[in-house]
C-alpha cells in the first residue's frame, strides 16, 4: 500500500505508528517581508491551516530521534510513502 | 415508545430564499443558531439568515461531550463562562423546551502535588469570579463518586480534587433545535443543506455571500463556522488564528443512572460521564495534528478506554458502542474569537475548539448584542481578533486540551 | 461454531434472551443481546456455548446496572499481525478472496465472525481490529483489506414483531440444520432453504400472540391482493423480506485499499413503507413516532435518527434504517444509503478495547531506589519521579543554608553540541551572546519561542572554541532536542548534536559548606562562579558546574549515570561529619523562591515574554537575530499589561493559585508561595497586573495587596541576599 | 526474561560519511541508532571517527538482556505494533510495550536494550 494513515515511514526506522513522533509546525513558505511587524505577528499567531496536502516535520522521539519531512493531507490523514523524507547532513 | 422522541420542537423551514437579509449568519450550528435567536428575540431583528452546508447541528453542536461548566483559569474566561452556566440553568424555561439540562458537579483529579496545585488555584479563581468551585480531599471525592479508585490502580493515585457543584450537562441536539425553531418562529429563515462558495464584496466591503442556492444579499455576515473557519476565512484573504484538530469521544451501551458526576483528570487526560440514555460517555484531549478527517482511530480508544478504566474500574465490563469524532477550530491561545474581524461587515465567532457547546448561550447573546449595537459587550471585549496584534492574548491553563 | 452457539443452546431449552424478536442468528439484530459471564450486551448467537455459563436476560427497561463487582478477569492480551491481506468474512466471497490472495503467494489473514473472530472496525492504518475469543488481533496488511461481510436480513416492522417465534429465513434455516424443531412454520417472503414451511403470499399486517402464551406467536396476519385479511395459524414465522448489504466496515475505511465482495455490494432491498409498529427495538422507537418527528420537521435521516434516538442502540442502525429510509422516501425524500459509519461494528468491551494500552511510563533516575531508601516522598514531577521530601524538609532546608546539601538533579535536559556552526547555531537560538563566552563559563539562558515567549531556561557552557554543552529544565527536556534539532536543520547548520539527558546523572552539592564536601571528596580547586572544570570527585570522573539555584555556593556534577549511586553514597558518607543530607524538591521550591529564582512552567504562563517575568536582563536586543527577537522587539512596543513579581507578606504563606487583590480590584494570582525561615515571613512570586490609578506605584504595578484577607507588598529587590553574595562565596 | 543488567557502550556522534568510514572494534555489537550516530559495545577510540568535531562519549545508560529467539519474539508480537524485521542480523527500535526500546536480533537470540530511567517500568511490563 502506498497510502498510510497515522503509521509514518521514518528512513531510519521503518513504519511506526503516528505515537511515536512529535509533531512539528508545518514551515511557513518564506515570504517577501513588506512590514516585518506584521509579518512576525501572522507567522507567530495565523494559520493557513490548509484543508489538504501539507508538508510537514515529524521528530521520531520513540527511535532515531531525527527530524523528518513528510506530505500529508489533512483532510484524510492520507501521508503517500513516497512523500517521506529524512533531514540531509 | 422513548422517553427520548422529542414530542415539542416544531421546526417551520423557509419555503424560499430571500435575495438578501439584513444579518447572514453562516453556520447552523449552536452558536450561529443561538445568535439568530437573541438578534430576534433580544433586538428585534429578524430578517436573518443562517446558511448551513449540512443540517443543523450537524458538525461539532451534534459531536460534543455536552459538558457545561466555568471552572476556567483566567477571570475574563470564568466570568463568560459563568454567564453561559447560568443562562443555560433558564434556557428550559424560557424556551419551553426540554433540554434535558442537568446539573451534575464536575470532579478534576489531582494525581500529583503538581496537580494539587492546578485545582487549588482554579479553585481560588472560580470563587474570585463568581464559579463556585472548592478543592475537596480524598474523603469527600469518594463521597461524591464512590466508584473512582482512589489508588488510581496503583499508578495514578487520587490526591485531590477540585469540586465544581454547578457542573451540568444538556442534550446537545435539543439545544441547537430549542434555537431553531426559536429563531424561525420570529421570522429568522435557516437554510440546510446550503453550502457558502464564497463572498459577494464591494471593494474591501463583504456585502453577502455566494452560495449553492445563488448569491444572498447581507448587511453583515457572521462566521459561525467550526473547524472549516479558516477555509471560509481565507475566501476574503482573512487569516485566523485557528488551527483545526480532531476531537474523539466514544459511549458504551446503556447502563441504569448510577453515575451522577462528570469526572475529568488533567494526569490521565480523560473525562468521563453518564448520559441521560444511561451510556458512559469517555472524551479526551485533541489529536496533536491538525486535521480534518472525521475518522475515529483505534489508538484513541485503546489509550481512552485503559486509561478510564484506570479512574473508574468499572468500567472495565462495559462494551463500548459507538466512536466519533469532531474537527475543532483551536485558537492560538486555547481562547475564542468573538468580534469583529477587520474586514468590513464581516463578523467571526470561533475558536471555540473543544468547549463551544458551554458558551452557546453567552456566545450567541453578546454576538447578538454586538450585531444590534455594532459595539462589543465588555463580556467579550477580552476575546476580540485584535488581542494577537495587541499583545492581549488570552493564555487560559483552565482550558487548555480539555473538554 | 464447535459446540454451537450459545443461543442455539438457550433456544433448544426455550429460553429467550432478550424477550422475543425476530431472531437473526446473524449479529444484527439485538433480539438475542444477554448479560453473559457478567458482560452485558452480549450477541449470544455469536458466542460459544461452555459449560458453566452464566446468562442472565436484560430487564424490560433495557438499562442495566453497571458491574459493580468486578472479579478477576486477566486482562486481556492484545496482538499485532502484519500481513498482505486481511479478508473480513468467510462465507462463499470472503472464502474465494482468501484463496485467490493465497495463490498469488500473499500471507493472508482471514476473520469469520461465527468463529468468534469479530472485527469491529477498520481504522487508518490501516488497521483491522478484531476482537477474538483469544484476545484482541491488531492486523496491519501490506496490501489490501477484502469485506466480505455479506447483508443482513430485513427485520418485520408490523404490530406484534417483538414476539417469540419470529426467525428470519436464514435463521429458519440454521435452527432447523441444528436440529430445533420449528414446529408449524409459515413462510412470508423469500421462504427458507430446506425447511418445511407453508408460502403465504401478500402484505405483512402484523402478528399475533398464542392464546396461552402472549409472549409467542401464534398466527400471523396477511392482506392479500384484493385487501382481505388473511389469518394463517403457526408456530414459528420465517421471513425472507429482502436483504441489506452489512456494509459498515466498507463505508468506514473509505480511500484505502479496501474492496467487498459478495453481497456486500450489493444494492439495498427497500421494505414497504412501515405502517405501525417498533421501527427500532433498541430505542423503541415506533412507525408513530417517525411520524411525528417528520411533522415537527425533522426530515432528514440524520435528523430523524437525531430526535428518535431510533439507531443509537446495540445494533446501530441494523434493524430500523431500512425502515427509515423507506418511510422517508414515501414522505417524498431521498434519503441516503445509511448513517455515517463509525466504528465499532461489533461491541467489545471497554477491557478489550483497552488491550495493549500502557499507561506513559514516568522516567526514574539512577538514584531512584537511593531516594525509597531514604523514605522519600516520590512526586512525578517536570515528568520524572522525583523526592518531594525526605520527611523532615525543615532540615533539608536547614542544611542547604547553614552546611551542606546534596539534590539529585539528573533529570536535567543535558546536550553537547560540537561542530564548525556550533557558535552560530547557538547565537541563533539564544537571546544573550555566545560567541563572547570564553570556554570554561557559563551563562543562565532563556528559551524563546517565535511569539517572544519563555518556553524554557538553562545554562549554556562553553567547553572550546567548537564545542558547548547545554542544559534546559527537567520538564522542558523532553522538547529541547527536538527543539535545536530543528534549528540546526533549518539553519543549515554543521554541528553534531549528542542529547546526553538519560545518560548522564547530575547531583547538585550546595550550601556554603559545599566548597568543603567537595574538598572532602578530593576537589582542592573546584571551578569559580559560572565557571565548570572536569574532575575526579570521590573517585568518580565529573564535570564540575558551578551555579546557584538554590541561592548558595552550588556544584553540578554531571556524571555518567552509572557511577550516580556510587557518588550519592560518597558524598552523604563524606559529610557525615558535615551534616550533609541530602534535600527534595519542596526545600528547593522555599530556596530558590526566596532568591525570586522562576520555575518556567510553575510561575510562567503560555505568554510569558521576558519583560513580563521580569526577565529583560536576559535578552540583549542588540543582537541582530535570535528566536523570538522580533516578537520581543514588537511586544516591547505595547504597554506593559502584568508582571511577575516578588511579594512578601506576615504570617503564614497564601496558597499558591491565592487570588492576589488590589482594593476591590483583582491584581493577579500567586504562582509560588512559601515560608521564608530566612526572613521570618512568607515570600511569594505573583501575576501583577497593571492598575491604572489604582492604589498604582512604579510602572502601575500596585504596592500593596491583599491575598486571602491580608496584606502583602510586593519587592522590587529581594530581601534575602539582595547582592548574591552567598552564590558566589 | 533475565534481568536487565547495564552495558557499556560507546555513542558516537559524526557525519554519516565519517559513520560509515569509522572503524570499529572487531565483532564488536555496532548499533546505527540514527544516520549520524552509533551505539557501538565496549570502547571506541576517538581516532577511529574521522571526523574532528565528532562527540564520542562512553554511555552507561542502556540496561540490556539477551533473550533466546522465540520467547523475544512473543513477547514483542504482544508489545509493539510495528512489523518485525525478517531477516538476521537486524536492529529496530521503537516503542516496546510503550517505552522506547532498541532490540537486535541474532539468528538464535534477542538483545533487548532499554534505558535506565525505564527498566522497572519495563520489567513489569514483560512479565
Amino acid at each position: 500500500m502506498t497510502v498510510r494513515r497515522l503509521r509514518i515511514q521514518c528512513p531510519h526506522c521503518g513504519v511506526r505508528a503516528i505515537e511515536e513522533f512529535l509533531h512539528g509546525e508545518i514551515p511557513t513558505i518564506p515570504e517577501r517581508v513588506v512590514d516585518p511587524d506584521a509579518r512576525d505577528l501572522d507567522r507567530a499567531f495565523m494559520h493557513t491551516n490548509a484543508e489538504g496536502l501539507v508538508t510537514e516535520r515529524w521528530f521520531h522521539a520513540m527511535g532515531c530521534r531525527r527530524w523528518l519531512t513528510l506530505t500529508r493531507d489533512t483532510r484524510t490523514n492520507d501521508i503517500p510513502e513516497r512523500t517521506t523524507s529524512y533531514p540531509p547532513s | 415508545m422513548n422517553e427520548f422522541v422529542e414530542r415539542l420542537v416544531d421546526l417551520r423551514w423557509p419555503d424560499h430564499v430571500r435575495p438578501s437579509y439584513d444579518v447572514v449568519i453562516i453556520g447552523g450550528g449552536g452558536h450561529g443558531l443561538a445568535t439568530a435567536y437573541y438578534l430576534a428575540t433580544r433586538h428585534g431583528i429578524t430578517n436573518v439568515a443562517v446558511i448551513e452546508k449540512g443540517y443543523i447541528g450537524s458538525g461539532n453542536s451534534g459531536r460534543n461531550t455536552t459538558i457545561i461548566r466555568a471552572n476556567y483559569g483566567i477571570p475574563e474566561a470564568v466570568r463568560f463562562y459563568q454567564h453561559s452556566l447560568e443562562m443555560y440553568g433558564q434556557l428550559e424555561q424560557e424556551t419551553g423546551r426540554d433540554l434535558m439540562h442537568a446539573t451534575k458537579g464536575l470532579l478534576w483529579i489531582a494525581h500529583s502535588e503538581a496537580g494539587v496545585r492546578q485545582e487549588r488555584a482554579r479553585a481560588e479563581i472560580n470563587t474570585a469570579f463568581g464559579s463556585r468551585t472548592e478543592y475537596v480531599d480524598v474523603k469527600t471525592i469518594s463521597e461524591i463518586c464512590p466508584q473512582l479508585d482512589m489508588t488510581g490502580q496503583g499508578v495514578w493515585p487520587i490526591y485531590g480534587a477540585s469540586y465544581h457543584p454547578a457542573g451540568a450537562s444538556a442534550r446537545h441536539d435539543r439545544v441547537v433545535w430549542a434555537y431553531a425553531e426559536g429563531a424561525m418562529r420570529l421570522g429568522v429563515h435557516v437554510h440546510q443543506r446550503t453550502t457558502v462558495t464564497g463572498f459577494l464584496r464591494d471593494g474591501d466591503r463583504v456585502t453577502g455571500v455566494q452560495t449553492t442556492a445563488g448569491p444572498i444579499g447581507g448587511g453583515l455576515v457572521v462566521s459561525a463556522v467550526g473547524g472549516h473557519v479558516t477555509t471560509l476565512a481565507s475566501m476574503v484573504g482573512l487569516r485566523l488564528p485557528i488551527r483545526t484538530h480532531q476531537l474523539q469521544a466514544f459511549v458504551t451501551n446503556r447502563y441504569a443512572q448510577a453515575f451522577g458526576p462528570i469526572v475529568a483528570s488533567s494526569g490521565l487526560g480523560v473525562y468521563v460521564s453518564q448520559t441521560a440514555k444511561g451510556e458512559m460517555l469517555v472524551g479526551a484531549e485533541v489529536d496533536r495534528a491538525p486535521a480534518y478527517a472525521y475518522d475515529s482511530g483505534h489508538s484513541f480508544l485503546r489509550s481512552c478506554a485503559f486509561r478510564s478504566i484506570a479512574l473508574l474500574p468499572f468500567l472495565r465490563d462495559l462494551r463500548v458502542l459507538r466512536q466519533w469524532t469532531g474537527v475543532c477550530d483551536m485558537s492560538t491561545d486555547y481562547s475564542p474569537v468573538m468580534g469583529f474581524t477587520g474586514v468590513p461587515n464581516l463578523l467571526v465567532t470561533t475558536g471555540w475548539g473543544t468547549w463551544g457547546f458551554k458558551a452557546i448561550p453567552a456566545g450567541g447573546e453578546q454576538m447578538a448584542a454586538l450585531i444590534a449595537t455594532g459595539r462589543t459587550p465588555p463580556l467579550i471585549a477580552p476575546f476580540a481578533l485584535e488581542r494577537f496584534a495587541n499583545d492581549r492574548t488570552m493564555a487560559d491553563r483552565g482550558s487548555a486540551g480539555t473538554h | 461454531m464447535a459446540n454451537g452457539s450459545l443461543l442455539t443452546h438457550l433456544l433448544r431449552g426455550e429460553k429467550y434472551p432478550a424477550g422475543g424478536g425476530c431472531l437473526c442468528l446473524a449479529g444484527d439484530c439485538p433480539h438475542c443481546l444477554a448479560t453473559v459471564d457478567g458482560i452485558a450486551y452480549v450477541r449470544t448467537c455469536q458466542t460459544p456455548y461452555h459449560e458453566g455459563v452464566s446468562v442472565e436476560p436484560h430487564p424490560e427497561s433495557g438499562r442495566l446496572p453497571p458491574p459493580v463487582s468486578l472479579g478477576d478477569r486477566a486482562p486481556v492480551p492484545a496482538r499485532s499481525i502484519h500481513c498482505d491481506v486481511v479478508v473480513i468474512g468467510q462465507g462463499p466471497a470472503g472464502r474465494g478472496a482468501a484463496d485467490e490472495a493465497r495463490d498469488a503467494g500473499q500471507h493472508v489473514v482471514t476473520l469469520e465472525s461465527r468463529l468468534g473472530q469479530d472485527a469491529i472496525g477498520i481504522y487508518p492504518g490501516p488497521l483491522v481490529v478484531a476482537r477474538t475469543n483469544s484476545g484482541m488481533w491488531h492486523l496491519y496488511p501490506r496490501e489490501g483489506i477484502v469485506v466480505a461481510t455479506g447483508a443482513s436480513e430485513i427485520q418485520p416492522v408490523v404490530p406484534g414483531n417483538d414476539l417469540r417465534g419470529l426467525v428470519t429465513a436464514r435463521a429458519a434455516a440454521e435452527l432447523t440444520s441444528t436440529g430445533i424443531d420449528l414446529g408449524r412454520v409459515i413462510a412470508v417472503g423469500t421462504p427458507p432453504a430446506d425447511v418445511v414451511a407453508t408460502t403465504v403470499a401478500g402484505e405483512l399486517v402484523r402478528f399475533e400472540p398464542r392464546s396461552g402464551d402472549p409472549r409467542r406467536v401464534g398466527a400471523v396476519v396477511m392482506r392479500d391482493a384484493k385487501g382481505q385479511e388473511q389469518r394463517h395459524e403457526c408456530d414459528t414465522v420465517s421471513l425472507g423480506l429482502g436483504l441489506t448489504p452489512r456494509d459498515a466496515l466498507l463505508r468506514m475505511a473509505r480511500g484505502t485499499n479496501i474492496r467487498g465482495v459478495g453481497d456486500v455490494l450489493l444494492a439495498p432491498d427497500l421494505p414497504p413503507c412501515p405502517s405501525t409498529g417498533v421501527v427500532c427495538p433498541c430505542a423503541g422507537v415506533t412507525v408513530d413516532d417517525l411520524r411525528s418527528v417528520h411533522g415537527r420537521g425533522f426530515r432528514e435521516l440524520d435528523l430523524v435518527k437525531r430526535a428518535t434516538l431510533a439507531g443509537t442502540g446495540p445494533c446501530q442502525g441494523a434493524v430500523c434504517v431500512p425502515h427509515i429510509r423507506s418511510f422517508l422516501g414515501a414522505q417524498g425524500s431521498d434519503p441516503p444509503a445509511s448513517f455515517t459509519a463509525r466504528p465499532v461494528t461489533r461491541q467489545l468491551t471497554l477491557g478489550e478495547a483497552a488491550a495493549g494500552a500502557h499507561h506513559a511510563a514516568t522516567p526514574r533516575t539512577a538514584l531512584d531506589s537511593q531516594h525509597r531508601a531514604l523514605g522519600a516522598q516520590m512526586e512525578r514531577l517536570g515528568g520524572w519521579w522525583r523526592p518531594w521530601h525526605y520527611g523532615d524538609v525543615d532540615a533539608e532546608y536547614t542544611a542547604v543554608r547553614n552546611g551542606a546539601s546534596i539534590c539529585d538533579v539528573s533529570t536535567l535536559g543535558k546536550m553537547q553540541i560540537s561542530g564548525p556552526d556550533a557558535v552560530a547555531l547557538l547565537e541563533h537560538l539564544y537571546p544573550v551572546p555566545i560567541a563572547s563566552l570564553a570556554p570554561g563559563r557559563s551563562r543562565y539562558v532563556l528559551l524563546l519561542d517565535e511569539r517572544g515567549y519563555v518556553v524554557d531556561d538553562g545554562m549554556v557552557s562553553r567547553d572550546s572554541e567548537t564545542r558547548f554543552t547545554l542544559t534546559f529544565t527537567s520538564g522542558g527536556a523532553r522538547f529541547a532536542e527536538a527543539w535545536v534539532r530543528d534549528w540546526a536543520e533549518s539553519l543549515d547548520c554543521d554541528v553534531r548534536i549528542m542529547n546526553q539527558t538519560m545518560s548522564l546523572g547530575a547531583i547538585n552539592v550546595t550550601g556554603p559548606r559545599a566548597r568543603d564536601l567537595l574538598a572532602l571528596a578530593g576537589v582542592d580547586s573546584p571551578p569559580a562562579f559560572l565557571h565548570h572544570a572536569v574532575a575526579t570527585v570521590a573517585g568518580v570522573s565529573a564535570r564540575i558546574f558551578r551555579l546557584s539555584f538554590t541561592g548558595e555556593m552550588s556544584f553540578e556534577l554531571h556524571h555518567a549515570a552509572d557511577d550516580s549511586t556510587d557518588l550519592w553514597q560518597r558524598l552523604l558518607d563524606l559529610g557525615a561529619g558535615l551534616g550533609v543530607r541530602p534535600h527534595g524538591l519542596e526545600a528547593l521550591m522555599k530556596l530558590r523562591l526566596e532568591m525570586g529564582h522562576i520555575i518556567v512552567g510553575q510561575d510562567t504562563d503560555f505568554d510569558s515574554t521576558p519583560r513580563r517575568l521580569n526577565h529583560e536582563w536576559a535578552v540583549r536586543l542588540d543582537k541582530p537575530s535570535f528566536v523570538g527577537r522580533a516578537a520581543v522587539v514588537r511586544t516591547n512596543k505595547v504597554s506593559l499589561d502584568r508582571q511577575l513579581c516578588m511579594l512578601e507578606a506576615e504570617g503564614e504563606a497564601p496558597a499558591e493559585g491565592a487570588t492576589i487583590w488590589a482594593g476591590d480590584d483583582y491584581a493577579g494570582y500567586v504562582t509560588s508561595s512559601g515560608w521564608s525561615p530566612a526572613l521570618g515571613r512568607s515570600v511569594m512570586l505573583g501575576w501583577l497586573r497593571v492598575q491604572p490609578g489604582i492604589n498604582a506605584g512604579s510602572a502601575g504595578l500596585p504596592t500593596m495587596v491583599t491575598i486571602d484577607g491580608r496584606p502583602a507588598h510586593r519587592v522590587t529587590t529581594r530581601s534575602f541576599d539582595p547582592e548574591g553574595l552567598r552564590a558566589r562565596a | 526474561m533475565r534481568a536487565l543488567e547495564r552495558m557499556l557502550f560507546t555513542r558516537v556522534v559524526a557525519t554519516p560519511a565519517a559513520i560509515d568510514r569509522a572503524v570499529w572494534p572487531t565483532g564488536a555489537l555496532v548499533l546505527r541508532i540514527a544516520q549520524d550516530e552509533v551505539l557501538a559495545a565496549g570502547t571506541v577510540d576517538l581516532g577511529a571517527v574521522p571526523d574532528q568535531h565528532a562527540i564520542v562519549e562512553p554511555e552507561t545508560a542502556f540496561c540490556g538482556a539477551w533473550v533466546d529467539h522465540k520467547s523475544g519474539i512473543q513477547f514483542l508480537e504482544h508489545a509493539c505494533d510495528w512489523e518485525l524485521p525478517a531477516e538476521r542480523p537486524a536492529f529496530a527500535q521503537g516503542a516496546v510495550a510503550g517505552i522506547p526500546v532498541k532490540v537486535w536480533f541474532e539468528a538464535e537470540r534477542i538483545l533487548f536494550l532499554v534505558p535506565v530511567p525505564f527498566v522497572i517500568d519495563f520489567a513489569e511490563r514483560w512479565s
